[in-house]
């Protein structure tokens, strides 16, 4: 079995609200994001795929294991990041390390050695003996990837990982993810809101929207030729050549400072696409100031994820 | 009590510590009222409402529980001393005083309180208030109601009347005197509830059964001192036991709960007022 | 402040105010308190009687505990007997309360108010037989008994056995002159009612027990043959007050109250001394046993309070005693 | 570009120990970190003191046989020294007891235990199981080190001989003193994220259902109402294991019921609130 997490029909429900409705995909191994706005079920998945939360009906498997059957082998296998703080009270950062390696199995010895390594890894070397209780908050995300590491598992649950960092330990966090997936031979699963962060570490995404799977595949595959994005700057009456752009069959989005994204589908030649574009604006009497073909983003694919589901 | 350096142009200059411990007490009266402390307190309160309910429903059914001697301001006065003197005035008062600052600091919300133009001494003041309105505005109405269950059962509402408004004093005072010693110890010890239970639960016991002057260190001699009713006896050596100590008069109790509010009050805003707030994170 | 906390206070303190309110009612009108409305008797009895008594005979002749006292002594039936011939009077029937006021400083006697359902020709018939003659006195009837003198060792005294007809179910026993007064004070109103230091206590107890005694101690102990020690022992104590609960056991409170601190100190020390001691050397039977240890002293400032239960089983021993005295002893048996 | 060396991560390829084992480490850093607080230790210190006058006690009955009118020792005797540990377990249970999950729950911990390959139970056994040895050094090992030193002082086996079941009693009744407050507290722990609520909750459970107890007790004029408290529960129970007369009239079998009522309820709480994610619904 190939894939990391193999979803079939997952049903989670709040009491009685439902989150998650039958949730079908696998995620192959390597790096995975799992995109989605707040409240999409991300964390609520990985909080069912960790054992957490009882799914109301459904399969999952994690590396091949049935996480209904067998869940605390599901989770020697894996590690898990939580989204919001956690650590155990009255610890010094190596100790709490350590102690969760003993957690999942390793001798005490071993866990006291990989504590020091993994929190050297994660960048907290001269940290290490400070209590945890006294660590800020970019710090305490960095420790919370160490205990996840510590044991060295074979997928990495990894949710909301640079929340309240600091742009550069936000940099050096996602280099720390993407060399785990990438060097480390580590199956990393990253849930996030944040698209750059999963555009960055991860080859392949599944788009959350209210529960349902939006859009699933390799990032390349989903920001693939399906249609060309143009960046169009006009002069004149913009809503009225937004509506001509809608009619000729053409999205077009507002990314501010008058800037216009415009979704052409379909053909792959350029120059076709860029004469329709400015016979429309023709049509409508306003002046095309600015008309550049820009590379799909991620940011595209979840616009037009969340936009069609 | 100012605070020691006064900082230039730090808001509205002059904030006395009264007008500053009402401006605290407001806020934190709505606050300590609706928090889930009060689902405590209630419970507490009202288990001897619940009791008397309970008598009063098996009274009617005829059912012969009252027995030995026994009448209504019997059992009121019985659940005046165990429950309300020896349980809830001490246990109500370490639980809301030992917090009055240590909630503060466990919520990281001392930051806020401190960063304001005000002396520290009244936030002390204005927390110890709002608790002594928090409290005392449970449990008094409890008392009221067991009474006026209790009371009248084979007994006469006018005959006990002077003895309830004896008890509701000395809930107040109770109030007042264990509230300010724990609002001390609140603010001294890292661990407050723990030594605020040791006091209670484990001096304050011992040293009322030691003959000599050592119960004079305790509240509850104090307050006790000031109860009506007739202290339940069990064992012939608590008969002896009161026969040996006897006691204080009003004046004394007077004298010794006055002591011990100032002194704690004291020490309260003092230590808050110089101590260094370091916070986690 | 929030109106959700303003609500709470103002309920708060809206129960509060409630009770003591109608506590205050209470007090001031007694109209909410005691069991027994006892103020038409007490009208008779003189404001400065040393010791004035209630019992709710009606109750305690029904009380359960009665029932097994008259089983256990069979004797006191034939007292009943004698009491109805010489006054026409069934002390199980016809009496519902009592109320006696005693007089202290030396003087003997005191009154009787029953009350209850009299036969007033039976009582006149039973009164004339013996010698009493009729008279009219502030507009009541009395039967005046022949006096006969009365020696307590120190000086005799005159008194004259009478009843008096009160009205409304009410029949005044006692001395002639002490009826008489009983009388002129219910017309002046110098009667207990208008004694507030006695009426307190006399609120305090009425409603507690199917039977009470307050008593002005100091005046008490200048009856003629209490022995000296009683009257020492009793020299601090200012007031004493006691009331029994009868059924199917006595529960009782007996409640001094002293001159001082300082004496209700001593006292108290000599109650508790008292109690601790019985307990200490208690013997082994469980029902005496029970009884003392329904035993409690208490009390603060300068009150003194000892209740105590008399259990059923205590008749149960009363009984046993009574049987081993009256039967003749197993080997006289056979 | 990373700061950190590829090196420094490396697959661990070491040994693992079995599933199933994870209790002992949470029991053994439990206990590390109660054991790092200095007024645990001494609460633990002084809770020997009685042990140490009951072995004056039996050396003086052992050396001066005519001190065996007053100082006779008996099974009561070891009876009465398990009931009077109840003191020093009481303040242990609040100390020890009432942050282990608390804390836990307060920092979130629980995702952090709960996503490591270890059963819930195992997590309540680590935690559980802290508790119970600090409880048992105040009252199991002082027992059992108190019939050593019998045994060793006597130089025989009278006692035990003429009493067979001692021993197993002491076991019996020390166990129960452990488990019942053990648990209970361990669940009321996982009720809240303070440790103060935690200890307040479980001296008012105590207290509370004694004041109640000693109220209807007085009202009733009977004993029968002992299993309305939770601590003469245990006692009506260790009579019993001691075969001892109760001083109080409760059956037996209703207090051992209320006592197994308490645990059943605990399992059921923490069975609810010991979980990776906060019960929504």
């Amino acid at each position: 079995m190939n894939a990391a997490v193999a979803l079939e029909q997952v049903i989670v429900d709040y009491g009685r609200r439902r989150v998650l409705h039958g949730l079908s995909c696998t995620l192959p191994r390597g790096a995975v994001g799992l995109l989605g706005p707040n409240g999409a079920g991300k964390s609520t998945l990985l909080k069912t795929l960790l054992g957490f939360i009882a799914p109301t009906g459904g399969r999952l498997r994690v590396l091949g294991l049935d996480v209904a059957r067998s869940p605390v082998e599901v989770r020697a296998r894996i590690g898990y990041m939580p989204e919001n703080d956690g650590h155990v009270p009255g610890m010094t950062a190596v100790g709490f390390v350590a102690f969760c390696g003993e957690l999942a199995g390793l001798p005490p010895s071993d866990a006291t050695q990989r504590a020091h390594e993994v929190l050297h890894y994660v960048g907290l070397g001269e940290a290490r003996y400070r209590p945890v209780e006294t660590y800020s908050t970019g710090m305490r995300q960095r420790i919370k990837l160490a205990q996840a590491l510590v044991h060295d598992p074979d997928l990495l649950f990894l949710d909301e990982p640079t929340n309240g960092m600091d742009p550069r330990g936000r940099d050096e966090m996602l280099d720390l993810i993407r060399d785990l997936a990438h060097n480390k031979g580590v199956n990393v699963i990253v849930s996030s809101h944040l698209l750059p962060d999963v555009e960055y570490t991860c080859d392949h995404v599944v788009v959350l929207d209210r529960g349902r799977i939006a859009a699933a595949g390799s990032i390349d595959e989903l920001k693939g030729p399906a249609g060309r994005i143009f960046e169009v700057r006009v002069k004149g009456d913009a809503a009225a050549f937004a509506a001509r752009l809608a009619a000729a069959g053409m999205q077009c989005q507002e990314s501010g400072d008058d800037l216009m994204r415009v979704f052409v589908p379909g053909s792959v030649d350029d120059m076709p696409d860029q004469q329709r574009i400015c016979r429309v604006a023709l049509d409508a009497g306003v002046q095309v100031r600015h008309l550049r073909s820009s590379l799909p983003t991620l940011e595209d694919v979840f616009a037009r994820a969340i936009g069609e589901s | 009590m100012e605070q020691a350096t006064p900082r230039p142009g730090a808001g509205p200059a002059g904030t006395g510590v009264l007008a500053a411990s009402m401006r605290v007490f407001d806020l934190s009266l709505g606050r300590m009222l609706w928090s889930r402390r009060t689902i405590f307190t209630a419970l507490v309160a009202g288990l001897p409402v619940v009791v008397a309910l309970v008598l009063r429903t098996l009274l009617a059914f005829e059912v012969p529980v009252m027995q030995g001697g026994v009448t209504g301001p019997v059992v009121f006065g019985l659940m005046f001393w165990g429950f309300v003197v020896r349980f809830a005035i001490p246990v109500l008062a370490v639980f809301y005083g030992t917090a009055l600052i240590a909630d503060e600091v466990e919520d990281r919300t001392i930051t806020y309180l401190f960063t304001r133009p005000i002396p520290r001494a009244s936030v002390v003041l204005g927390k110890y208030l709002a608790y002594l309105v928090c409290a005392t505005s449970v449990l008094l109405p409890a008392v009221v109601l067991t009474w006026l269950l209790l009371a009248p059962i084979d007994g006469a509402l006018a005959a006990s009347f002077p003895d309830l408004g004896v008890d509701l004093v000395i809930v107040v005072v109770g109030f007042v005197a264990y509230g300010a010693l724990f609002a001390a110890v609140g603010t001294i010890f890292d661990r407050p509830l723990l030594f605020g239970l040791l006091f209670v639960f484990g001096w304050e016991n011992l040293a009322l059964a030691l003959p000599g002057q050592l119960r004079r260190a305790s509240v509850a001699h104090y307050l006790q001192g000031l109860v009506p009713h007739a202290m339940p006896a069990d064992t012939p050596l608590d008969v002896l036991q009161r026969a040996m100590t006897g006691a204080p008069g009003v004046l004394e109790c007077a004298l010794g709960l006055g002591l011990v509010t100032v002194v704690g009050l004291l020490i309260a805003a003092r230590v808050v007022s110089n101590r260094e707030y370091v916070l986690e994170h | 402040m929030a109106p959700n906390t303003r609500r709470f206070l103002f309920g708060s303190a809206l129960v509060v105010a409630a009770g003591l309110c109608t506590g205050l009612v209470a007090y001031y009108s007694g109209v909410l308190p005691s069991r027994q409305v006892v103020r038409g008797e007490l009208a008779f009895i003189p404001a400065d009687v040393a010791a004035v008594a209630y019992a709710d005979v009606r109750q305690i002749m029904d009380s359960e505990f009665r029932q097994r006292l008259r089983s256990a002594l069979p004797a006191a039936g034939s007292e009943k007997d004698r009491m109805l011939e010489a006054t026409g009077i069934d002390i199980e029937r016809d009496i519902d309360a009592v109320v006696a006021g005693l007089q202290g400083d030396g003087t003997p006697g005191g009154i009787a108010i029953l009350r209850g359902r009299f036969d007033r020709s039976r009582i006149e018939a039973a009164a004339l037989q013996h010698g009493a003659v009729e008279e009219q006195y502030g507009g009541y009837a009395m039967l005046v008994g022949r006096p006969h003198t009365f020696d307590d060792g120190t000086s005799s005294h005159r008194l004259a056995p009478s009843v008096a007809f009160l009205g409304d179910g009410l029949l005044g026993l006692g001395d002639a002159d002490e009826l008489r007064r009983a009388i002129d004070v219910s017309v002046s109103g110098e009667s207990l009612s208008a004694a507030p230091d006695m009426m307190r206590l006399i609120d305090d107890v009425s409603g507690t027990g199917d039977a009470w005694f307050v008593a002005r101690v100091a005046r008490m102990t200048r009856q003629p043959g209490l022995p000296e020690q009683v009257q020492n022992q009793l020299a601090g104590v200012e007031w004493l007050a006691a009331s029994a609960n009868i059924d199917r056991s006595v529960r009782g409170r007996v409640r001094a109250e002293a001159r001082d601190d300082r004496s209700a100190e001593d006292l108290r020390a000599v109650v508790n001394g008292a109690v601790a001691a019985a307990r200490l050397f208690a013997g082994q039977d469980q029902r005496v046993t029970a009884a003392l240890n329904s035993l409690q002293a208490s009390g603060s400032g300068r009150q003194v309070e000892l209740a105590f239960e008399l259990p059923p089983s205590l008749l149960e021993l009363l009984e046993a005693r009574a049987a081993a005295a009256m039967s003749p002893g197993p080997a006289a048996g056979h | 570009m990373s700061l950190v060396h590829d090196q420094s991560y490396r697959r661990y390829t070491g040994a693992r120990r079995p599933i199933g084992r994870a209790w002992i480490v949470i029991l053994r850093t439990t206990l590390g970190a109660l054991f790092a607080r200095r007024p645990l230790i001494g609460l633990l210190l002084l809770s020997w003191v009685p042990f140490l006058v009951r072995t004056v006690q039996i050396y003086v009955v052992e050396s001066y046989p005519q001190a065996v009118e007053v100082l006779a020792v008996s099974p009561r005797t070891f009876r009465d020294f398990i009931d009077f540990q109840g003191l020093f377990a009481f303040f242990v249970t609040i100390y020890a007891g009432s942050g282990l999950i608390a804390g836990d729950r307060r920092v979130n911990a629980l995702q952090i235990y709960l996503s490591k390959p270890l059963l819930r139970t195992e997590y309540i056994a680590g935690k559980l199981g802290a508790l119970m040895v600090c409880l048992a050094l105040v009252t199991l090992v002082p027992a059992v080190m108190l019939l050593i030193m019998q045994v060793l002082m006597a130089g025989n086996l009278a006692l035990h001989r003429a009493a067979p079941g001692l021993l197993p009693a002491v076991l019996l009744a020390s166990m129960l003193r452990i488990v019942v407050p053990a648990m209970v507290m361990v669940a009321l722990s996982s009720l809240s994220t303070s440790s103060r609520y935690v200890a307040v909750m479980y001296a008012g459970l105590l207290f509370v259902s004694e004041a109640l107890y000693g109220v209807v007790a007085r009202a009733t004029g009977s004993t029968r109402v002992a299993w309305l408290s939770l601590p003469r529960n245990l006692d009506v129970v260790t009579d019993a294991i001691f075969r001892l007369p109760s001083q109080h009239d409760a059956p037996v079998v209703l207090s051992a019921l209320v006592l197994i009522a308490f645990v059943v309820a605990s399992i059921v709480v923490l069975e609810r609130r010991v979980r990776g994610v906060e019960v929504v619904a």
